[in-house]
């Protein structure tokens, strides 16, 4: 059962892709339906094999060889958790975005690769799935648009040699990379820096703007998103991972403070730029940047609250990845309620997770205290940015890229995010908490904490989450919320079309208020915003004197090497005689 | 899950500290806020909340139902006497962010660049004034922060305070550029949940009976009040020169709060 | 083809004939020897039509002739003989430039093998000089650098230098560091391994940034055999079985996979054809830039392996190599083009064939006594 | 006794390698290449090689130097108007030579080993400075056979054998239109 968790949702995706590739050459062309059927499947089956199974820890080792490394496969709770994290995004958006048939094969096995990168029991094959899966993402990025995303190709080869690199630090420190067996000590300081640096890049997590956002940018928006999806939380999973490799700790305390200031830099500058977007498509593009911030933030804090939260964090992260690109256009209540529940408006799972990313930080210590109030601040700022985004124009609304956007994939997607909210419990109980148990032991690092456990952080009856700082009764306060907000609203509904009126969800409640013209400013400038502009333009500035110049002309330099010929061959063999002879 | 903890939650949220007693205490706020900022003389002032609801309700309904759920949400966090929700259950930042979603739900109704600005840059202040207290204590709980008594704590308890009334009017609307009439229903549902979560955290909580609850009830008034008196003199004529320094008043007050916050936490930290 | 094959059999054939000790095919040069055949009938059924494919099927046999006793006898001295001899039958073969000109790289890298080999027995800083002439002979071979060769676009590809450096020196040098070690001294080893790591970095960055920046396209691709290159003197300099690995398989891909698509693109860029934009430019450009699953992932892998192990500021130029050579991955795979009829499968052949070197390097390794 | 013989066929060999060097024509080619030839067997004889290898060596070189010397003109175009630089690189090659492998010259094997490193350095200075074909084969047989004398007799009779099949290259194929 534990190996069909592991393979069943990838062999599914690449069935599924090569079910649709087939169906591109046939018509009706069907790939994309039965891409998206097979994704929610593989979810299904997931989930169903995941909560059927004694849930434990378990690898595999089939004996075999693929690339440089033996094959070793492993399922746990961290598996399973970024396993949903990917495939919830992926299925929302294979489901609801345009895709022609070879598109949907192709991200589908963009998707497999993810899977099966999260399969890996160590850090290599996590490195070499990491690879393959950004290839195929990034062939499916030109294959949309012939214009290569060169800072997505740079960042994701940088990010996934830093972590072979990290891998390849591991096995000669410790002999091996295999999660379940990396001697505690192995894992020490510049490898941590080398996997977080890559970690940092591969998930985007900068203060300024990095390739998450840039992929908003582009005409379509249907290969840009997906690779959002699927490689921000691939890009955090070895940061968790690292908590078991040390058996629940980081290297330092130093780290744990750093990564935590990142991720508070990161959520910060993210929603300074959401607040500051021209158009409600760069608003969009800020709220994954934004989330993942804050998952860091959690995620640096080194407690088991902490853990928990910034795990909850990444899948409320993964919800937003999937809902961002399905907000419809204009300002019809769906559109507003979507917004809303990406900028961690309650009670929504992504409130919920920042909820405990902030409370989290403020049990950690005074220092990451502060680091709650930015975070909190980034919070604010970013409810802020999106009531001004309501009053955006869309750029992709009319027959523009992303027309068609309709409101039901919109609608899921939110419905998704407040039903995990109220169900918070479920979701931390059963996956984030184990998740976090697994990568830090009760024995290990807090035994005044005693470790992760669900008394220390779930209330009473398991109806909401209680922790030392404060709680947040989900399932009775968020479930009677939602619950006469649907009655409400489905009333007023029945009663709107008994009057013969338009339906509700396509107006209020602005839609009767005219969007001011020109659109609203920024609430401030962007500080900082123009720096790195600034910089290029004056690296582009710098001039050498003429006569150095040709020092630096690679076709110069190699125009004197090839004509040079047998005089610079003596002369190099003789200067390297002579330098070996001294 | 007992249906004796769903119907005390449904009580919290519907009724006490919910949406009953929100608009009990908005109703009362908006008549003396009428008087006293308003020039509609006293029929108007009592019968002006009624008719800004009704209008609210046949024109943005949905509006209207979200804020009220926000509210409501945010006022079963405060320390109330009697509050059917257990004090473990009970969370700053779901009041602070639920407040600050209900803003910001009125803001995507109705726009004004100057005033959406105020109102960040004053959110922000009051952020600083609801968690600077926290961060010291290591609790989210409003009623342990009201309780929280630690001399070495009180200046900032005290400036954190200050800052949060100065905070008010424009929280609450009153002050500063506000789009058209369309915020005004709104508002009726901010009273009870902001004053009453400044009097949460500041003040010592009350007895758990009904004279508990009566003195908290009172004090949330009187802290409207005051937020009121606060508005009227930011409209006076004679405050014309003061109204521009409001917000970096308000600065300068959270930046002041900020530094007396790091200064207490290295000090309680190395003794 | 007969002489191949013949060396192929070389262990029952020696036995038969009184050349037991001259004549020894190492394990890793077999499996070169016949990925060059192979690359041979590859080059050959994808070559575009303007290219003559007889003339070039008849000279690639030849060479892989050639080849064969090259990498199949035992002394270097003989071997810089037959060097010279290789050098100057193929200069003879036609081409803009004249005759002494092609004959020199291949007789420089003899003069270079010959005295090393011939002073390796030496003492002090003449035996050190040896280990450096040996070491500067395999670069010498490639006609890498600081030992360029001027690559004239209009020659053809079997009269260009690019021969020597994509076809000839693969095997050659594998064979030659596998001959010359053992008769090495610790000095000496350590002279011949710090040159090729010290050559094979400045061929990395070299190609790397030449490749990414020079105007030409014919240009360009040599470059990124240079880059390829580099990677290969460093894992052959490291002496660590991973570092010999990582080598071994990047020569093996420069064969079966880079050469190919040299001689693939060679008439586009020729032409000055605009650059393609098509999904197979891209699926090329990844092969290129040696991104996991393709044959450069693990050439690169066991490469940080081995210079992790010697010293970690090693692998740090080998990631900043690794991470320039994106740069020009693309720019080379839009001058293949998109090839329709037998160059589209050969192209596709060629991606085949990296994937299962990225896919089962293990058995490739085995193959090769690795 | 062997150690004069080896020192006489070195000089030999310098000699004729610098004929090589200095001459414009295949037929001073020619004489340079017999000259090297010879002075090599001497003076690997000298250093104890199996004289039958020795004797092909030099048979090789003769051979060779024939076949240059049958499709030469009537001149032997030796020391050239601006040959200058050319003296005096051999001379310095010679000197060079000497003071850096110089160690190795206590015995007649050293001494053989010496000449042979003369004649593979001039020969491949000559070969990288010309254009021609024929005198870049000159100068390919010349380090070809200065190269075999570096080693044993497996090595000498294939430098001999080198060294024609070299010259036969140059009958075999086309001539070359001058570059």
């Amino acid at each position: 059962m534990a190996l069909a968790t592991l393979l069943l949702p990838p062999a599914l995706l690449v069935v599924a892709a090569a079910l649709s590739w087939a169906a591109g050459l046939a018509r009706p062309p069907v790939g994309r339906q039965v891409v998206a059927a097979a994704a929610w499947l593989a979810l299904a089956a997931l989930a169903g094999a995941w909560l059927a199974a004694a849930r434990g820890s378990s690898e595999f080792a089939p004996g075999l060889t693929t690339g440089v490394i033996p094959v070793r496969l492993r399922v746990d709770a961290v598996t399973v958790l970024f396993q949903v994290a990917v495939l919830l995004p992926a299925a929302l958006l294979l489901t609801f975005q345009r895709r022609s048939s070879s598109e949907a094969t192709r991200a589908a096995l963009a998707t497999a690769a993810a899977l099966g990168c999260l399969d890996g029991g160590s850090l290599l094959w996590t490195a070499i799935g990491l690879g393959v899966c950004t290839s195929l993402l990034l062939i499916h990025l030109y294959r949309e648009e012939p214009r290569v995303s060169t800072q997505f190709w740079v960042v994701q080869t940088v990010a996934w040699l830093l972590l072979v690199w990290t891998a390849v630090l591991l096995e000669s420190a410790g002999g091996t990379s295999v999660y379940g067996a990396i001697p505690v000590t192995a894992l020490r300081l510049p490898a941590f820096a080398v996997m977080t640096v890559a970690a940092l890049l591969c998930s985007g997590l900068l203060p300024w703007r990095s390739w998450v956002s840039e992929a908003w940018t582009r005409r379509r928006l249907e290969a840009g998103t997906l690779a959002i999806a699927l490689i921000v939380p691939l890009g955090l999973y070895p940061l968790v991972r690292a908590y078991g490799m040390g058996a629940g700790q980081w290297p330092s305390i130093q780290t744990n403070v750093v990564v935590a200031a990142v991720g508070t830099a990161v959520a910060l500058g993210a929603a300074v730029r959401a607040q500051g977007a021209a158009t409600r498509r760069r608003y969009l593009a800020e709220a994954v940047p934004l989330a993942s911030g804050l998952a860091l933030l959690a995620l640096g804090l080194g407690t088991p609250l902490g853990l928990v939260a910034a795990l909850t964090a990444i899948l409320a992260l993964s919800i937003v990845a999937g809902l961002a690109p399905l907000v419809p256009p204009g300002r019809g209540a769906v559109a507003v309620v979507a917004i809303a529940v990406a900028a961690g408006a309650p009670p929504a799972v992504v409130f919920a997770g920042w909820l405990l990313a902030i409370q989290a930080a403020v049990e950690a210590g005074i220092i990451t205290a502060f680091f709650g109030l930015v975070g909190a601040a980034a919070w604010l700022l970013g409810l802020a940015a999106a009531a001004r985004a309501i009053w955006l124009p869309d750029t992709s609304s009319g027959d523009g890229p992303g027309a068609g956007r309709g409101y039901v994939g919109s609608l899921v997607a939110s419905a998704a995010a407040i039903t995990a909210g109220v169900a918070l419990t479920a979701v931390v109980g059963l996956l984030a908490i184990p998740a976090a148990a697994e990568v830090m032991p009760t024995s290990a690092v807090h035994p005044q904490s005693g470790g992760v456990s669900q008394a220390a952080i779930l209330g009473a009856g398991s109806m909401g989450v209680s922790t030392a700082s404060g709680g947040w009764s989900a399932v009775l306060l968020a479930g009677p919320l939602v619950l006469i907000a649907l009655i409400t609203v489905t009333a007023a509904h029945l009663a709107r079309r008994r009057a013969a009126r338009i339906s509700v969800l396509e107006e209020v409640p602005a839609s009767n208020v005219a969007p001011p013209q020109p659109p609203p400013e920024p609430f401030f400038a962007p500080p900082l915003a123009t720096i790195p502009h600034d910089a290029a333009r004056r690296l582009r500035a710098l001039r050498l004197p003429e006569q150095y110049r040709s020092l630096f002309r690679p076709a110069l330099m190699e125009r004197a090497a090839v004509w040079g010929g047998p005089w610079l061959w003596a002369a190099a063999t003789v200067a390297l005689t002579i330098a070996v002879t001294r | 899950m007992s249906w004796s903890a769903i119907g005390l939650h449904l009580l919290a949220l519907l009724v006490y500290p919910g949406v009953l007693l929100i608009l009990i205490v908005g109703f009362l706020a908006e008549g003396a806020a009428g008087l006293a900022l308003g020039r509609d003389g006293m029929r108007a002032a009592v019968s002006g909340p009624a008719v800004q609801i009704r209008n609210a309700t046949a024109g943005s309904w949905p509006l209207l139902l979200a804020a009220a759920l926000l509210t409501a949400l945010a006022a079963t966090q405060l320390a109330v006497p009697a509050n059917p929700l257990a004090p473990l259950e009970r969370n700053l930042l779901v009041a602070a962010f639920s407040l600050a979603a209900t803003i910001w739900l009125c803001w995507a109704r109705a726009w004004s660049a100057s005033g959406a600005r105020a109102s960040l840059v004053v959110q922000a202040c009051w952020l600083v004034a609801l968690l600077s207290p926290a961060l010291l204590s290591e609790t989210l709980r409003p009623q342990v922060l009201g309780a929280v008594a630690v001399p070495a704590q009180l200046p900032l308890k005290a400036m954190s305070g200050l800052l949060y009334l100065v905070c008010l009017p424009v929280l609450l609307l009153l002050a500063g550029d506000i789009p058209g009439p369309h915020l005004a229903a709104p508002r009726i549902l901010l009273w009870m949940p902001f004053c009453g979560l400044g009097v949460s955290v500041f003040l010592p909580p009350a007895a758990d009976d009904v004279g508990g609850s009566l003195r908290f009830v009172g004090a949330t008034l009187c802290l409207a009040l005051v937020t009121i008196a606060v508005a009227a003199l930011l409209r006076q004529p004679l405050a014309a020169g003061l109204r521009p320094l409001y917000l970096r008043l308000a600065s300068v007050l959270a930046g002041l709060v900020l530094v007396v916050a790091v200064v207490t936490a290295a000090l309680t930290s190395a003794i | 083809m007969a002489l191949t094959i013949a060396v192929l059999t070389a262990p029952a054939l020696s036995s038969l004939l009184p050349v037991r000790d001259l004549v020894r095919l190492p394990a890793p040069s077999r499996v070169l020897l016949i990925a060059s055949a192979g690359a041979v009938l590859l080059t050959v059924g994808m070559v575009p039509r303007p290219v003559a494919r007889w003339d070039l099927f008849a000279g690639g046999l030849g060479a892989v002739g050639a080849m064969a006793v090259l990498v199949a006898v035992t002394d270097p001295l003989a071997v810089a003989l037959l060097l010279i001899l290789t050098g100057f039958c193929c200069a003879v073969r036609p081409g803009s430039r004249p005759m002494a000109v092609r004959a020199r790289g291949p007789a420089f890298a003899a003069l270079l093998l010959g005295v090393g080999w011939g002073l390796h027995g030496m003492s002090g800083s003449l035996g050190r000089a040896a280990a450096l002439s040996l070491a500067l002979s395999l670069v010498a071979v490639g006609g890498l650098m600081p030992y360029l060769q001027d690559v004239d676009a209009d020659e053809p590809a079997s009269s260009s230098y690019l021969l020597w450096t994509g076809f000839f020196a693969p095997a050659l040098a594998l064979t030659l560091s596998l001959r010359v070690l053992p008769a090495l001294t610790a000095d000496q080893a350590t002279i011949f391994g710090g040159t090729l790591v010290g050559l094979g970095l400045l061929n990395l960055g070299w190609g790397a940034v030449g490749a990414w920046r020079t105007s030409c396209d014919a240009d360009a691709w040599r470059h990124s055999f240079l880059a390829d290159w580099g990677l290969v003197l460093v894992g052959l300099g490291l002496f660590q079985p991973e570092g010999f690995a990582a080598a071994y398989l990047a020569l093996l891909s420069i064969v079966m996979v880079r050469l190919p698509l040299y001689v693939l693109a060679r008439p586009g860029s020729l032409r000055g054809e605009p650059a393609a934009r098509g999904t197979l430019s891209i699926v090329v450009a990844v092969v290129l830039a040696g991104a996991a699953p393709f044959a450069g992932f693990p050439v690169r892998l066991l490469l940080l392996q081995a210079a992790t192990r010697v010293a970690w500021p090693l692998a740090v130029l080998l990631l900043a190599g690794m991470v320039l050579w994106i740069a020009h991955s693309l720019r080379l795979a839009r001058t293949v083009g998109s090839p329709r009829g037998r160059a589209a499968l050969g192209l596709w052949l060629t991606i085949g064939i990296s994937l299962a070197l990225g896919l089962f390097p293990g058995a490739l390794r085995a193959a090769g006594g690795l | 006794m062997t150690a004069a013989a080896a020192v006489a066929g070195a000089s030999l060999a310098w000699l004729g390698a610098a004929l090589l060097v200095l001459s414009d024509e295949r037929r001073g080619l020619a004489l340079g290449l017999a000259i090297l030839a010879v002075g090599l067997a001497v003076a690997t004889t000298a250093a104890g090689q199996d004289r039958l290898a020795d004797a092909a060596l030099a048979v090789g070189g003769a051979c060779a130097a024939a076949l240059q010397f049958a499709r030469g003109g009537r001149g032997w175009g030796l020391m050239p108007p601006g040959s200058t630089p050319r003296l005096i690189g051999s001379v310095v090659v010679l000197i060079v030579t000497v003071l850096v492998a110089g160690t190795g010259l206590q015995d007649a094997a050293g001494v053989s080993r010496l000449g042979a490193l003369v004649v593979a350095i001039m020969a491949t200075g000559r070969l990288l400075t010309v254009r021609r074909r024929w005198a870049a084969l000159g100068a390919g047989s010349a380090l070809v056979l200065g190269l075999g004398a570096l080693g044993s007799t497996p090595t000498l009779l294939l430098a001999a054998t080198v060294a024609v099949g070299l010259n036969l290259v140059d009958v075999a194929a086309p001539e070359e239109v001058a570059a």
